[in-house]
């Protein structure tokens, strides 16, 4: 376990060290995947063909690299709402219904008013599908800071909620007019204008909210550490007595916390129907439409180590994972359950590798003289205990 | 028609089919509960229920022994729970997320499993209904509450139980005190981690319990998926019940009953759409809790990671 | 509208037919995705050794994850592509325009999108249903009769309503209540719904989706007739099944493959009918019905097939 | 009554001796090669400045830090203390400063955890409460063994962090500032039990910032300094002046305030303040109160008597049931701490852990709380980190903040450079009045008079403030004119130069001086 107390201060060792430390999440993937191919191998599939078929499903063509890029828009969207709601100290598991509602609502509007310039239309559905998260975040939030709900709680109950009310939407009021004639009644709405689509960035599905995605993930990382309204939301999370003591409003920025988190689930959902779907169809669960992106987004975060700009990279790499697993399963036919299996080994394996990446960035603080807390402004600063001596 | 709902029959109905319902989510709740106490979150309960409600089935569906059935229950619940352990209480990693990661684990495993082993779902013997004597001849009252199976009368008693262990015992005050100021409680030489990984594992044996109450007791079938989201109420119904026993046992029963009633009301023919009834119980149990006045503060140290500094 | 489809010489070589399928919930889920896979079997050893070969993902619920794989099968040069469930619509009407050589066949409904190489197939399940409800109309003795479904839609809703037409038509006073538990996997609930018909005094019971198991387990705990639907689910309780509804889309599925090898790739839709034999009334031939309810029900199909009987 | 197994194996203590101890912190060496050594039946003092490393050196010997270099002797056997079991089990107690209690559970319960029951896996919470009832009176510490931790007050917690160590038989115990959180009177009961404690044979560590308890109770006296021993001398041997020569490295004057200032008009005004208080117990019943521009009143009582509460209705942290608060005849009742704040007050929690700082927070980010939405710390809704980065470096070497970076988390600092943090926010802000709890608990001696320094010059910029303090000296030292609560009550007002401590006592006992004692 413990390594010799006196590392040598190289600093090349340590820059290498800290680039390591920085691939952990990646080396930590690798070894779900070796644990992963003892699985394969009881199926009588070869690893190696299996985990090439993976690599090549992910990364391995422009097309592959666009369907991962596509899979990867809601992951870092819900993902950026948990980095916010992690500063808030608010856990909000509620992604799932959040995006459901947000597409609803975008859907909606969507399918009303069929004759408004595509752009319009899309910047109101964007903000549409915000507010249908934000209400669906939000809610919890009033509850939590008014009424000492728990969140956890109430996010749970609410992404049921959200299901029934989809499912009783796309059969009800917002059926698509030819399957309410048809026999089948397929619970499906209409589908978008061709207009109202998002734009396309090169000739695959690859839409425009990547690149929405992106500036979002910077303007939250501006949000939480250059403002005002971050700074809050951070203090609250961090200890309310003395929130409230700095003269900040604690249960509004509890409120903010899980409200802003929805909202950006919402903006996933409504990206799914205008940039990928072109329509809402249900399957009776909430995964159906949202591919477990509510649940997924948080694991994102967390391979981002709750940092806005790394959840950027981070879901690239889990969308790659996910589109990847799938390819893998048509070409070594395994069933797909040992997909999400080895989907859940990841996720262990990457959060556990947290710990290590911690220990060994604390053993290069001690030898290094400044402390990153993995914050900015990074700032050089004197050890005391060279002034000391 | 609503007062069609207040019929003896319908009331009646709505208890039996509240207590069964209830029953997993009993043992859920209450495995979860230990666990929080002592400052661990698991949102893995989904996947150890699953593995579990696999594994019973499996085991009847081989040997017909239903103690055997249970006994692997029990050694992959806590199987899952040491391992959860390992990852939140060793390596310290966000309890949330390692919940989600072993409830994906739990789930995609007793899919592959039920896939490649089994295939295709048969009917299996289980736990059969046991007649309390005396008790079980009491009109009404004792078809309702003394006509159940084994697993039914342990869920039930493991209310009162867990009370006793966390508020008499010296475990108990142990997992107490690790949950409210695991330093404190280091600091007189509890050990910390071995707290959280009894809590923990008897947290995964619990879960599975609850799978295995569904598989092989309550329903004597396994489909895949067939928690169906149960293993994430359970943990809701912690919270409902402020951490404690009793208050468990009282959301569990409102959340089922509820869902009871749903069904009820779907079955007289009360026009109203579906998906409006499915909705309820969960529904209410937020009204519920948003109206009640006492609300219990979780234990201080819930999801955080204890290491001894320096 | 329909240019000669690009040539693309019918072979009558050694090559095997290449088929993929994506279904939505696992191949051996008792219900829906199964009866593809069991057709596949099928054919399989009808067309013999090496003439067929089938590649599948199954559990693609996501419907994002579903357009992937019918893609990627396309750009691997799969010769057929079933995307067997009704939300894969708006995909393979994206997909199909890139592979004009390649046939995709979407089930279960009835739009072809008027495209050149897009079949459609479907089951008149409500036909199954209208049989089933006859029957339980006979057999019940409460005249309560409950219905477990998943949500209200689709197949599932085709067929619940066929079934309570059937009840009607034998008797209009007949109760046939109907339960929705809004899942296709809550076992727990779907069990519940089903005692919660018998304690409302039904005495048979029937339900569509694979979650019905738990309420056939409790139909089969009271004594009470279960009617299946979408594959044979008497093994399952041998005692109080009557009847299930099995689909036979072989049927269907020879008439495509014979269609591709005449150089038709699309444009046609198909339903698997009592008619066609797509579908089947199998009947548990342990029970003792009485001889009145098998004639009925005899008669029933045949009126259907004949087109003597309409359902509503 | 049975004696437990785990309270008579222990043998007796007779020495310990700590060689050479190195500690190190990422940037902080917080001990290099100390020796310390406590034998049977003394006191032995550490003192130091704030962050000299003397709390590092006592969890190093209690098992909770791990010690880098050097070795631990006890009773003539080295020894390995990995953990505080491994202490315990060596006879080892320790009483922190921050207790170690858990506040939802009763003292038996806290008392009774980790060790084995009579009843075997039952808790035996019967015999533990009498245990402790026979054990509290053999050292004269009254305690009710069922009431439950939160419910006390400090110094009664402290009663059962004695306790706990006196039950598992722990003959060396070390105390790290106990004394800061005490009353006068209670630290003179304290000082009973550990002259008896030492009498019986045990050893006592013992850390404090006040020089003249040290020199009242201790044998010995080691000085630490930048995380290094700078001598160990017998406490007869030594004056206060050389020991605080010794920790600061230079002279030390005490400071008092005896020039008589010019006192303003009426800037905070009370005018019959009630309000609900802390534990349902007593709040604040009609209190008024007037301080003057330029003017110090010291608040004194024993704790828990209303002070905090006051604190809070003052700063807007409490809703007033009855009466009103003004600031320069201006009307804040009901104002919410962030407009409070706004009209240039400013507080100094006395839980500054808990109230006033952030602990995940790095220095800048604490010293921008009450005004981060402000110029010129922000600009439309943006932080400006240039400032906020300069303003920072400024306040941190003006307040001598012992610190490796502006960076650090506040947590990492020790706790007297988190209450210089604090302070360095609330008087650099030119305050109109100031509400100082407790300001230099915890505060090495040239940090405290610095702070003192910063209160009268800030009262000499006609600054109106509020000093509460259970240290009678210090109130002495400063106060303008003092005022004594008693169960929220105002008992009186005493101009400081006409007022003795007796008076004072008496006051804070609610009794008037002259009045006849009735029971
Ligand atoms: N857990 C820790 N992590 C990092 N640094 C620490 C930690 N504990 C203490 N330090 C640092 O070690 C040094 C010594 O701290 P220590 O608490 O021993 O000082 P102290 O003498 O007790 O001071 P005070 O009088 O303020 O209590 C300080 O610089 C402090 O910041
Ligand atoms: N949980 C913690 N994490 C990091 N550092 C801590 C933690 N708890 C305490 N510290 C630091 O450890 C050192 C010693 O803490 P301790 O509890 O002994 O307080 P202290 O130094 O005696 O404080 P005070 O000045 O209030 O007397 C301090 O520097 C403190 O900031
Ligand atoms: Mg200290
Ligand atoms: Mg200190």
């Amino acid at each position: 376990m413990s390594q010799s107390k006196k590392l040598t201060s190289h600093p090349a060792k340590k820059r290498f060290a800290a680039v390591f430390d920085s691939f952990m999440p990646i080396f930590a993937t690798i070894a779900a995947l070796l644990v992963g191919a003892i699985f394969l191998l009881l199926l009588d599939a070869n690893p190696i063909t299996a985990y090439s078929a993976l690599l090549e499903g992910a990364f391995g063509s422009f097309n592959a690299f666009a369907e991962t890029l596509v899979k990867a828009i809601p992951l870092l969207l819900v993902g950026l709402g948990t980095c916010i709601a992690y500063r808030g100290s608010v856990t909000n598991i509620g992604g799932e219904g959040q995006m459901i509602v947000g597409a609803l609502l975008s859907t909606w509007i969507g399918l009303s008013f069929t004759n408004l310039p595509g752009w319009l239309m899309i910047t109101i559905a964007m903000l549409a599908g915000i507010l249908g998260g934000a209400v669906w975040g939000g809610l919890p939030g009033v509850l939590k800071a008014y009424f000492n709900v728990n969140e956890i709680l109430s996010t749970v109950m609410m992404n049921a909620i959200a299901v029934q009310i989809m499912n009783y939407m796309l059969r009800g009021p917002m059926i698509d007019p030819v399957q309410a004639e048809a026999a089948s009644q397929i619970p499906q709405t209409a589908r978008l204008e061709m207009a109202y689509r998002l734009p396309r960035l090169v000739p695959t599905r690859l839409h425009i909210g990547l690149l929405i995605a992106i500036i979002l993930a910077v303007m939250v990382y501006v949000l939480l550490w250059r403002t005002t309204l971050g700074y809050r939301i951070r203090a609250v999370g961090q200890n309310q007595s003395a929130a409230k003591y700095g003269g900040i409003d604690v249960k509004k920025h509890i409120v903010l916390a899980l409200l802003l988190s929805g909202a950006f689930a919402g903006l996933a959902g409504m990206m799914q129907v205008y940039g990928v779907n072109y329509r809402m169809i249900t399957d009776g669960s909430a995964t159906g439409f949202t591919g477990n992106a509510g649940f997924n987004g948080i694991v994102a975060a967390l391979f981002g180590q709750l940092h806005p700009l790394i959840t950027i990279p981070a879901s690239i790499l889990f969308g790659g994972l996910l589109v990847g697993a799938n390819s893998m399963q048509r070409i070594v036919q395994v069933p797909s359950a040992l997909i999400t299996a080895l989907n859940g080994l990841v996720v262990v394996f990457v959060v556990s590798s947290e710990y290590f990446r911690r220990r060994s960035q604390r053993k290069r603080i001690a030898f290094i003289e400044s402390e990153d807390e993995g914050k900015p402004p990074k700032e050089r600063s004197e050890g005391l205990g060279e002034a000391a001596s | 028609m609503i007062k069609d709902l207040f019929t003896a029959t319908v009331i009646i109905g709505i208890i039996s089919s509240g207590i069964r319902l209830a029953t997993p989510y009993l043992y859920a709740a209450i495995g979860e509960m230990f666990g929080q106490r002592s400052g661990v979150l698991n949102l893995g309960v989904e996947g150890q229920m699953l593995l579990g409600a696999f594994v019973a089935y499996f085991v009847v569906l081989r040997t017909e022994s239903l103690l055997l059935a249970i006994l692997a229950a029990i050694g992959v619940g806590a199987l899952m729970g040491l391992a959860m352990g390992f990852v939140t209480i060793q390596l310290q990693a966000t309890q949330g997320i390692a919940g989600i990661g072993f409830y994906l684990f739990g789930m995609g495993m007793s899919n592959l499993l039920f896939q490649k082993l089994i295939g295709v779902v048969e009917n299996i013997d289980g736990f059969s209904a046991i007649k309390i004597p005396l008790l079980g001849d009491i009109p009404v009252i004792g078809e309702i509450f003394f006509r159940q199976n084994l697993l039914v009368y342990l869920a039930f008693l493991l209310v009162p139980l867990a009370w006793f262990v966390l508020n008499k015992t010296t475990l108990g005050l142990k997992i107490r005190a690790v949950g409210e100021n695991p330093e404190a409680a280091d600091s007189l030489g509890v050990n910390v981690a071995l707290v959280r990984y009894f809590t923990v594992t008897l947290g995964g044996i619990l879960s599975s319990i609850a799978g295995a109450s569904l598989s092989v007791a309550l329903l004597n079938v396994f489909q895949q998926n067939m928690t169906a989201g149960q293993g994430f109420i359970a943990v809701a119904l912690v919270y409902f019940g402020s951490w404690r026993p009793f208050g468990i046992l009282a959301g569990a029963l409102l959340f089922s009953m509820v869902n009871a009633l749903q069904l009820w009301i779907q079955v007289l023919g009360i026009p109203i759409p579906s998906e409006l009834a499915v909705m309820l119980p969960y529904i209410l149990t937020i009204l519920v809790l948003t109206l009640s006045l006492t609300k219990g503060k979780g234990p201080s140290a819930l999801t955080k990671a204890f290491e001894r500094e320096g | 509208t329909q240019a000669a489809p690009p040539v693309e010489e019918p072979e009558v070589s050694d090559q095997p037919l290449r088929v993929a399928i994506v279904t939505p919930s696992s191949m051996n889920d008792l219900a829906f995705s199964q009866s593809i896979s069991d057709a596949m079997q099928a054919l399989q050893k009808e067309m013999g050794e090496g003439k067929l070969e089938y590649v599948y993902s199954e559990n693609m619920f996501v419907v994002d994850d579903a357009a992937a794989a019918i893609r990627s099968y396309a750009q691997q040069g799969f010769d057929i592509i079933l995307a067997h469930g009704s939300q894969y619509g708006s995909s393979v009407q994206e997909i199909a325009p890139d592979f004009p050589n390649t046939v995709f066949a979407w089930g279960t409904t009835v739009d072809t999108f008027d495209m050149p190489n897009v079949h459609a197939y479907e089951a008149a399940s409500d036909e199954g249903g209208f049989v089933n409800g006859v029957m339980a109309a006979l057999l019940t003795e409460t005249k309560v009769i409950g219905v477990v479904g998943p949500i209200e839609t689709g197949d599932a809703k085709l067929y619940i309503d066929g079934f309570a037409a059937g009840v009607k038509s034998v008797d209009p006073e007949i109760d046939v209540r109907v339960t929705y538990i809004g899942s296709f996997s809550d076992v727990a609930l779907a069990a519940e719904a089903a005692t919660t018909h018998l304690s409302a005094g039904a005495d048979v019971l029937t339900g569509s989706a694979q979650m019905v198991i738990g309420a056939i387990g409790k139909a089969k705990e009271a004594g009470a007739y279960w009617f299946g639907t979408q594959a044979d689910q008497t093994s399952f309780a041998h005692d109080v099944v009557v009847a299930s509804q099995v689909y036979h889309w072989e049927v269907l599925l020879r008439e495509i493959f014979a269609l591709r090898q005449s150089g038709v790739l699309g444009g046609e839709t198909f339903a698997a009918t009592l008619d066609n034999g797509g579908q089947v009334i199998k009947i548990n031939p342990d029970l003792d019905l009485g001889q009145d309810v098998l004639d009925e029900a005899e008669r029933v199909i045949q009126g259907i097939i004949d087109q003597t009987i309409s359902i509503p | 009554m049975e004696i437990r197994a785990d309270q008579t194996n222990k043998t007796p203590f007779t020495s310990l001796q700590m060689r050479n101890v190195c500690k190190r912190f990422p940037g902080v060496l917080a001990n290099c090669e100390v020796d310390f050594d406590v034998v049977s039946g003394e006191v032995h003092a550490l003192l130091g400045e704030n962050g000299a490393g003397k709390s590092t050196l006592m969890k190093v010997l209690y098992g909770m830090y791990k010690l880098d270099d050097g070795e631990i002797i006890l009773n003539g056997q080295p020894v390995t203390i990995q953990n505080p079991t491994v202490a315990i089990n060596h006879g080892i107690g320790m009483i922190h400063q921050h207790f170690m209690l858990v506040p939802t559970l009763t003292v038996a319960e806290n008392v009774a955890l980790g060790l084995p029951s009579s009843k075997g896996p039952l808790t035996d919470l019967d015999v533990v409460s009498e245990r402790i009832v026979q054990l509290a009176s053999t050292y004269n510490l009254k305690i009710d063994p069922s009431a439950l931790i939160w419910q006390l007050s400090v110094g009664q917690q402290q009663r059962v962090e004695i306790i706990k160590a006196l039950y598992r038989g722990a003959s060396l115990l070390l105390l790290d500032e106990p004394t800061a959180v005490l009353t006068p009177q209670e630290v003179d009961e304290l000082f009973l039990i550990m002259r008896q404690m030492t009498s019986d044979g045990y050893g006592l560590g013992f850390i404090s910032h006040k020089l003249h308890e040290v020199v009242e109770i201790s044998d010995r006296i080691t000085v630490l300094r930048n995380g290094r021993k700078i001598g160990t001398q017998l406490t007869s041997a030594v004056t206060k002046q050389t020991l605080a020569n010794w920790m600061v490295g230079r002279e030390i004057t005490f400071i008092t305030s005896n020039d008589k200032m010019d006192q303003g008009e009426v800037r905070i005004d009370m005018q019959a303040v009630s309000c609900p208080s802390q534990r349902g117990t007593e709040g604040l019943r009609h209190i008024d109160l007037q301080i003057h521009s330029g003017e110090i009143v010291g608040l004194a009582g024993v704790s828990g008597n209303g002070q905090l509460e006051l604190a809070e209705v003052v700063t807007g942290l409490r809703p007033i049931k009855e009466g009103r608060v003004l600031l320069d005849g201006e009307d804040i009742t009901g104002l919410i701490p962030g407009q409070v704040t706004e009209k240039g007050l400013s507080y100094v929690p006395e839980e500054r852990m808990k109230d006033g700082m952030i602990r995940d927070f790095n220095i800048s980010e604490n010293l921008i709380l009450r005004e981060h939405h402000k110029w010129p710390f922000s600009k439309k809704g943006f932080l400006r980190i240039p400032y906020i980065n300069e303003h920072t470096d400024k306040l941190v070497e003006q307040f001598r903040i012992k610190t490796p970076s502006r960076m650090t988390l506040a947590k990492n600092l020790s706790g007297g450079n988190i209450q210089k943090v604090l302070l360095a926010r609330e008087l650099s802000r030119s305050p109109r009045a100031i509400v100082a709890a407790q300001p230099t608990r915890g505060l090495d001696i040239g940090a405290s008079e610095y702070v003192h320094e910063q209160l009268l010059e800030q009262r000499k910029l006609g600054t109106a403030i509020l000093l509460i303090s259970e240290d009678l000296d210090e109130i002495m030292a400063l106060a303008d004119r003092i005022a004594v609560i008693y169960e929220g009550q105002i008992m009186d007002v005493l101009p400081r130069l006409t007022a003795t401590k007796e008076d004072l006592g008496l006051l804070m006992a609610g009794v008037h001086p002259g009045e006849t004692i009735q029971n």
